[in-house]
């Protein structure tokens, strides 16, 4: 046991898991993130806290994962390297988890041009692969990234992403094994639009036994119009739609009701891939649609929260 | 006086148009040519032109009655002024001019003749190699036709007077006014054909250049005087030329001049009155009336003078019945004996550019008989350059004669000047003033004010050099904008030699660049043109290749019988075959066209497709002389019923002996001619059908033939086969443009109806054949020519010369010229001539050594060179690379000046000699002070 | 004060804009005296800096006259022109000059009659426009 | 080379808004090179000045000297006189030259161009950035192609989700640097080597470690 988080044991014991995401509020509202948990509690296993997501300033995601844990949903605290060099960061998974934190996603982080400072200065001190082998240090070895050793360790269940859908595609799946050697516990990967791509990506992974080493959660996302799809198809870096998709949003009287029905469906498929141990539901700024689509899609209910086991501490 | 090598010395006599031609021509291949001139000033005729050409501006301009879109305009470029040529003459170092002289007696043989040149005042003798007779023809003079009343009214002029008149309307405040009240006329009278076409006086032949001549001074006329209506009497329009159809027809059209046919025998006075009774033939109504004009024009043919006469004798040359040199056709140069040849309008009247052309064909001739005589440039000895690295300008500001004195006051207050003269003269005296001046001031910068800076940079930088200062420190300015000559406002010529100025102290000492010439020459088309100027550039010495793009040479020479004037073109042909086959220096390629060329005068590099493949040939002149097409007719039942046929046809079908003799023949002109298809007269049409009339008549005194036609154009000499056809009993009917003749198949003959003008009555003729004249067209490769030649062709599909009236057989690229059909139709005799002309004209490309290219090009200062490749990867051309020392260098020889690079070096490292940045910017910086 | 006669510098190519201004005189066109022609090879010569210095020489307009883009004599020459004519266009505009005292012509050699047209409707729109520099115009006056 | 381009006008005419007498300083290489300094800039840039200050009606006297570099003392030295005749100079180097020179005087040095960055042409008139001079070049491990100074966001472990059709999410103009790295290995039979991950970059020997100084004592004098 790395974490002995809820995620990593129900994905231990072979659980197909389910994780939902939430956005934190671009204020200091906490009851923000308090209604959102209302809406995920007992729908997930797990949520991802987004860290200042496209690049727009938010509240931290490691605060939010502590109003979430507060809450009584675990979360899972995406740190992005953007805005971090590698002090910050070391200083913000000790600090996660000193708050009871127990997963945290290791991500590169979308450029700032994205969002709403995009004259700031960026960090990029670390790559995310750098970041998920720093994290993975300070867990295993008990050092930090300089070498200096740390008394006691953040014992967090590190997770990284994965997009198969950007290019070049042959690299996509080195990229993630080289997270996994990195020593990324779970990948979630961006949401799955193109099935068959997706298909060749696992089956790429499970040629390198990638599914083995670690748990990969599949992606998928709710849209509520064929607007936000082509929106997604024409100006999101790295997402595939195809034709097919658009159309069937494009013909559809009730863009919400089909939305949920497609992403019912691709769960559907999903679950069948081999090496997919889970689902990762981004519904972003719809968070209410995610009991629905959890419950159409066969996977409630969902196992209840056991209380984590005592952790072996090894520091004083 | 004893020369050294007597064959290198030639004798012109006659400096006009032909005999300028050919001084030029030789001298620059590499004779010392000797011209000598009756008159006190060379330039023949053709200098009292107010202008000469058919095209460019004057055909160009918009009449008084134009579209009235545009305000009229003075209908002058200038282009067709004789003043370069003259210059260029007066101021060749290979050429002596002798006013006031004449030939006196000669000696000897060719290679070595003696001659005694004499004048009033000298006499000299020379030994010369060959001698050229250019003197010329004279204008008729008109007091030997009394009936017309030159000499008795003051308002009758001859049309050499006419054009000084419009001389003077053209001058500043000048308008166009009758000699006797200076009013201007109301109504002008042209009466052709005075002293020409006449058996009785003057010459029986036809001048050939009159009718163009009238509508030019018609139009110009008009120009300057648009209240003036004008009328010219013909008895044919003859615009035979390249474009003077359009020509004559804007006369009519856009000036509203009005043609008239009919000769008025009379021209009467009226007492206390200055009104002119000029008594004709209406042709429309067949009437005698009588019209008041207030000037009468005599449009005055050319004639042989005394001179001439003289001439003939001293040289020992035979005359003809006409008094015209003899020569042997087709060949219009050679005279009967060796060593001396005719040139110009000696051997028949002739328009200024074939005058032009018989000029180079006379100098291709001497080049032929003496190639041995050409002299590697005289190695002039000059002395060392003067260094002038680190020196203060020192300039000196020289005034043309003339110049207002306030000028030569604001030229001493001009900066670095140290020495202003005035009065500057343009010639040898002017040239010692200079060389003196510049030596004893130690001047290093020479701006010399009030001359054509185009005409006179060669004559002034040949004298720099003669002092030992580099030739390119001098700046010639003409005081003017635009440097054309003419009056400026005295701020303004101040203001223009101070910005001269400037530019000039920033000259610096310049080297042309020289290359090699490639002494060979490719021409293009192996008909009788392309044969007679490989023959010629042959026998001069140079290589030629041949190239045909049908499977045997002979061009049209194949398909014709006999010239007008009675040559067997069959034998002919076969000679000219043999006399190409053996000579060494030419190689024929038939089968063979040409898909490329590159390179530059003296050094082209050409693909030829060959029967055997793509063949490179490298070269340092081209020749073009593709031919032209004959006309195939859709019109008269051409080719639907087997008794109408062409003249060509008829021609073969006599010679092979299968023509019946008493057939009743009908001949129409102008098929495919002078139409809206081919608006242009193609020429040779109608002396080869009054020539096929002459032929069948002899074969058959009783039949009939007739000869349909809108004006019988047998200009210059063929006048006397239209005389002889007429004497023949040929009958001539003439139709108009808009009622052309009609045919109709009978069983067993061919109705011919038309409408006669002269008869003012409809005629029907019964004939057996009918006999088609076909114009000539533009020969389909012209497009593909021009396209790989990168020139353009005329609205016919001819190609153009690059000056119409002086330059006709050359080319607008350097070093490419053209001579036949390919330019226009020509008779056998013409295409001859032009083929031997363009041979002169390219010889004297050939027969140098090296070529110098001016040093306007582009240059480094490798020391601000940031070898920022802008300069490699913008110029056109491929000029400049980084050289091992890693900085951008030009090759001179590929730069082309255009200043490209110059302009985009962003460490102004590049400049363009000649138009560096420091003289734009210091000619700016002048006008920054007004 | 006299009319303002527009102090105009032309920059003419060698092959058409000079050519075509000598022929729009020889047709009778009569050149102001504060009309100047400066010859160059090809208006692919032209630089930035020529057209603001003859600005900064009072030119109250500058014309560029150069052959027709597809017939340059230079292939290339009259394209390149065009580019300094937008840059100096542009520049003109950022200074406070109206950009609309810089003319670029394509004429070929024998446009005479154009060459004449576009200089003289160039004059009035400058004589619309006033003197680049007023206080300039005196001391010319003076001269 | 150093790629420069000019500052809006409006803001050189700004800057020297106080002085009536100034020197308008050229570079003839870097800045030269990539047209945005050398002695034709700042001839053009010269004359703009004249000109808009004239039309402005406030005169100004400006002086023109273009120097070989302005990053060594001694070509700005040579001009010497010319400073004492200006109250500002307005140079038209990279930063470097407009500091090189303000070291060495009293009046204000100010700048005519945007400094951009160290890059080769691409196509004439088109340059792009190269080397962001990070002290520690990885060259060696990508194909001859930098993802330092090349990928927006530094990465040196392959490509982010953003690479689509071989271009970059920041600017679809700009190749992803990574396509060009994998094409590049893939074509040198070297795809493995990317494999293998590459840790945390030093970034001491970058600017990161503080201002720059490079001495070679063996040429010192």
């Amino acid at each position: 046991m790395k974490s002995g988080s809820h995620l990593e044991r129900l994905l231990d014991k072979g659980t197909f898991v389910v994780t939902g995401e939430l956005g934190p509020p671009k204020s200091v509202n906490r009851e923000v993130i308090e209604r959102k948990v209302g809406y995920l509690k007992g729908m997930v296993d797990a949520v991802n806290i987004t860290d200042n997501q496209t690049a727009i300033a938010r509240m931290s995601s490691v605060a939010a994962g502590v109003i979430c844990v507060q809450t009584g949903l675990e979360p899972i605290v995406q740190m992005v390297c953007r805005d971090k060099n590698r002090l910050a960061l070391q200083s913000d998974v000790m600090g996660a988890y000193a708050l009871g934190i127990r997963n945290i996603l290791c991500l590169t982080g979308d450029h700032q041009c994205f969002g709403n400072h995009p004259e700031c200065k960026n960090v990029f001190d670390l790559d995310a692969v750098q970041f998920v082998q720093m994290v993975k240090t300070m867990r295993d070895e008990k050092k930090f990234q300089s070498g200096e050793e740390m008394k006691m360790e953040p014992r967090v269940f590190i997770g990284a992403a994965a997009n198969p859908f950007a290019d070049p595609f042959e690299f996509r799946v080195i990229r993630m094994e080289k997270k996994i050697n990195a020593g990324a516990d779970f990948i979630q990967t961006q949401p799955v639009f193109d099935l068959e791509r997706f298909e060749r990506f696992m089956e790429l992974a499970r040629k390198r036994n990638l599914h083995k080493r670690a748990y990969i959660l599949a992606g998928v996302m709710p849209v509520k119009s064929v607007r936000a799809l082509t929106y997604m198809r024409d100006s999101v870096p790295g997402v595939i739609i195809p034709e097919d998709a658009v159309e069937r949003m494009g013909a559809a009287a009730d863009g919400k009701e089909e939305g949920k029905q497609m992403c019912i469906e691709m769960i559907k498929k999903l679950k069948d891939i081999e090496g997919v141990a889970g689902i990762h539901i981004m519904a972003v700024e719809w968070e209410q649609a995610i009991p629905e689509i959890v419950e159409k899609a066969c996977l409630l209910p969902r196992p209840p929260v056991e209380a984590p086991p005592e952790l072996v501490e090894t520091g004083d | 006086m004893k020369q050294a090598n007597p064959s290198n010395e030639i004798l012109i006599s006659g400096g006009g148009v032909s005999g300028m031609r050919a001084a030029l021509d030789l001298a620059e291949t590499g004779y010392k040519v000797h011209l000598v001139e009756g008159s006190s000033d060379i330039g023949g005729l053709a200098k009292d032109l107010e202008k000469s050409c058919m095209r460019a501006c004057c055909a160009s301009a918009s009449g008084p009655e134009g579209q009235g879109e545009e305000e009229m305009v003075r209908n002058d470029c200038f282009l067709c002024t004789l003043d370069p040529l003259l210059v260029e003459v007066k101021t060749h170092p290979g050429i002596t001019v002798y006013n006031n002289a004449k030939i006196e007696s000669i000696e000897g043989g060719p290679g070595a003749f003696k001659a005694v040149l004499s004048s009033g005042k000298w006499k000299t003798e020379l030994e010369t190699g060959a001698v050229i007779v250019a003197t010329g023809l004279e204008p008729f003079d008109a007091s030997l036709k009394s009936e017309l009343g030159w000499g008795r009214y003051p308002d009758v002029l001859t049309s050499v007077e006419f054009e000084k008149l419009l001389i003077d309307a053209a001058s500043p405040g000048g308008k166009l006014a009758r000699p006797s009240d200076g009013k201007i006329p109301e109504k002008i009278a042209f009466l052709q054909c005075v002293g020409s076409r006449d058996v009785n006086v003057g010459a029986s032949y036809c001048s050939s250049v009159c009718c163009q001549y009238a509508a030019k001074e018609a139009m110009t006329a008009r120009t300057y005087s648009p209240e003036t209506s004008i009328t010219i009497f013909y008895i044919d329009v003859r615009s035979h030329g390249k474009d003077w159809e359009r020509f004559t027809d804007r006369a009519k059209d856009d000036f509203g001049i009005v043609f008239k046919k009919g000769l008025p025998s009379r021209v009467t006075g009226t007492p206390g009155n200055r009104a002119l009774i000029l008594r004709y033939e209406d042709e429309e109504t067949g009437e005698y009336r009588e019209e008041e004009f207030d000037l009468v024009v005599l449009s005055v043919g050319l004639v042989p003078g005394e001179s001439l006469r003289e001439t003939a004798k001293i040289l020992g040359i035979q005359l003809t019945d006409h008094d015209l040199i003899k020569v042997n056709p087709p060949d219009e140069i050679n005279t009967d004996r060796a060593g001396i040849f005719a040139a110009g309008t000696v051997t028949g009247p002739c328009d200024i550019a074939e005058a032009t052309a018989r000029g180079s064909a006379a100098a291709a001739a001497v080049g032929e008989l003496i190639p041995e005589g050409r002299l590697k440039k005289d190695e002039k000895k000059y002395p060392p350059e003067r260094d002038i690295t680190g020196q203060e300008v020192r300039m000196g500001i020289y005034l043309a004669d003339g110049l207002p004195t306030a000028l030569a006051g604001a030229a001493r207050n001009i900066p670095h000047t140290v020495h202003v003269e005035e009065g500057l003269k343009p010639g040898e005296e002017g040239l010692m003033t200079l060389r003196r001046t510049i030596a004893k001031e130690k001047l290093n910068r020479v701006l010399i004010a009030g001359f054509d800076p185009d005409m006179y940079n060669g004559v002034f930088r040949e004298a720099l050099r003669e002092t030992g200062l580099n030739p390119y420190l001098l700046e010639v300015t003409a005081l003017s904008e635009t440097g054309l000559p003419g009056p400026v406002p005295e701020k303004k010529a101040v203001e223009m030699l101070k910005r001269a100025a400037a530019r000039t102290a920033k000259l610096r000492p310049l080297y042309d660049s020289k290359f090699p010439v490639n002494k060979s020459a490719l021409v293009v088309g192996a008909g009788v043109s392309g044969l007679n100027a490989a023959l010629s550039l042959a026998r001069q010495g140079f290589p030629v290749i041949l190239i045909e793009k049908e499977s045997e040479a002979g061009g049209r020479l194949r398909k014709t019988v006999k010239t007008s004037s009675g040559m067997e073109t069959g034998p002919y042909l076969k000679d000219l075959l043999k006399q190409v086959k053996g000579e060494p220096r030419i190689t024929l390629m038939t089968g063979s066209t040409l898909k490329e060329v590159s390179g530059v005068v003296g050094d082209f590099t050409s693909a030829v497709m060959t029967p055997s493949g793509e063949q490179e040939i490298d070269h340092g002149v081209l020749v073009i002389a593709a031919g032209a097409s004959e006309y195939r007719p859709s019109e008269y039942m051409f080719g639907e019923d087997e008794r109408v046929i062409t003249q060509s046809d008829l021609a073969l079908k006599m010679a092979a002996g299968t023509f019946p003799k008493d057939k009743t023949i009908v001949m129409i002109q102008c098929v495919g001619s002078r139409s809206d298809e081919h608006p242009y007269c193609s020429r040779t049409c109608c002396a080869d059908a009054v020539r096929n009339a002459i032929d069948l008549k002899a074969q058959n005194p009783d039949r009939h033939v007739f000869i349909l036609h809108r004006d019988i154009r047998t200009y210059g000499l063929a006048e006397d086969l239209y005389r002889e056809a007429r004497d023949a009993g040929v009958n001539f009917l003439r139709f108009d443009e808009d009622m052309p003749p009609g045919v109709e198949p009978r069983k067993d003959s061919l109705q011919v109806r038309i409408y006669d003008t002269q008869l003012r009555a409809n005629i029907a003729i019964t004939a057996d054949y009918l006999v088609l004249s076909c114009g000539w067209v533009a020969g389909k490769s012209n497009e593909e020519l021009a396209g790989t030649l990168d020139t353009v062709l005329d609205e016919d599909g001819f190609f153009v010369p690059a000056q119409e009236k002086f330059y006709p057989q050359d080319m607008e690229c350097e070093g490419m010229f053209m001579c036949g059909g390919c330019i226009y139709p020509a008779s056998i005799e013409e295409a001859v001539t032009q083929g031997r002309a363009a041979a002169g004209r390219a010889a004297a490309i050939l027969a140098k050594e090296e070529l110098a290219g001016p040093p306007m090009h582009a240059v480094v200062d490798p020391d601000l060179c940031a070898s920022c490749l802008s300069c490699v990867r913008l110029c056109p051309y491929e000029a400049p690379f980084i050289n091992d020392e890693g900085k951008a260098e030009v090759l001179a020889l590929v730069c082309r000046g255009c200043g490209i690079c110059v302009s985009e070096c962003p460490a102004k490292a590049l400049s363009l000699e000649l138009c560096t940045d420091e003289q734009v910017l210091a000619e700016l910086e002048v006008v920054s002070a007004l | 004060m006299a009319e303002f006669s527009p102090r105009i510098t032309l920059f003419c190519c060698e092959s058409c804009g000079f050519p075509a201004a000598e022929r729009a005189v020889k047709q009778g066109y009569s050149l102001s005296p504060e009309c100047r022609l400066i010859k160059i090879p090809c208006t692919g010569k032209l630089d930035v800096l020529y057209i603001l210095k003859a600005f900064e020489a009072g030119s109250d307009g500058v014309a560029i006259a150069g052959c027709p883009e597809d017939a340059c004599r230079y292939e290339t020459g009259s394209l390149r022109a065009k580019n300094k004519f937008d840059k100096t266009r542009a520049i003109l505009e950022k200074i406070g000059i109206e950009p609309e005292r810089i003319k670029r012509w394509q004429v070929s050699s024998s446009m005479g009659e154009k060459f004449s047209r576009l200089l003289s409707a160039m004059e009035e729109e400058l004589a619309n426009l006033g003197p680049l520099f007023p206080d300039r115009l005196k001391k010319r006056g003076d001269n | 080379m150093i790629v420069a381009e000019q500052k809006p006008i409006e803001e050189v005419l700004k800057s020297i808004e106080p002085f009536d007498k100034i020197l308008v300083l050229g570079c003839n290489t870097c800045v030269a090179v990539c047209m945005a300094g050398g002695e034709k800039e700042a001839g053009i840039l010269a004359s703009m000045i004249r000109l808009a200050r004239e039309k402005a009606g406030k005169l100004v006297d400006v002086l023109e000297k273009t120097v070989e570099r302005q990053c060594d003392d001694e070509f700005l030295l040579a001009e010497k006189e010319l400073y004492d005749k200006v109250e500002a100079v307005l140079s038209t180097a990279c930063g470097v030259g407009v500091q090189q020179l303000s070291a060495l005087l009293q009046i204000p040095v100010l700048p005519a161009l945007n400094t951009k960055f160290m890059g080769g042409t691409k196509d004439h008139g088109t340059w792009s950035e190269r080397c962001s001079g990070c002290g520690d070049c990885v060259l060696e491990l990508t194909g001859g192609i930098c993802p330092v100074s090349r990928c927006a966001k530094t990465l040196l472990n392959g490509p982010c989700g953003g690479s689509a059709d071989g271009k970059c999410e920041v600017n679809p103009d700009t190749d992803c640097a990574w396509q060009l790295i994998i094409d590049r290995m893939t074509a040198l039979e070297r795809l493995d080597k990317l494999l293998e991950i590459q840790p945390a970059k030093n970034w001491k020997t970058a600017r990161d470690g503080g201002p720059r100084t490079q001495t070679r004592e063996d040429v010192k004098l």
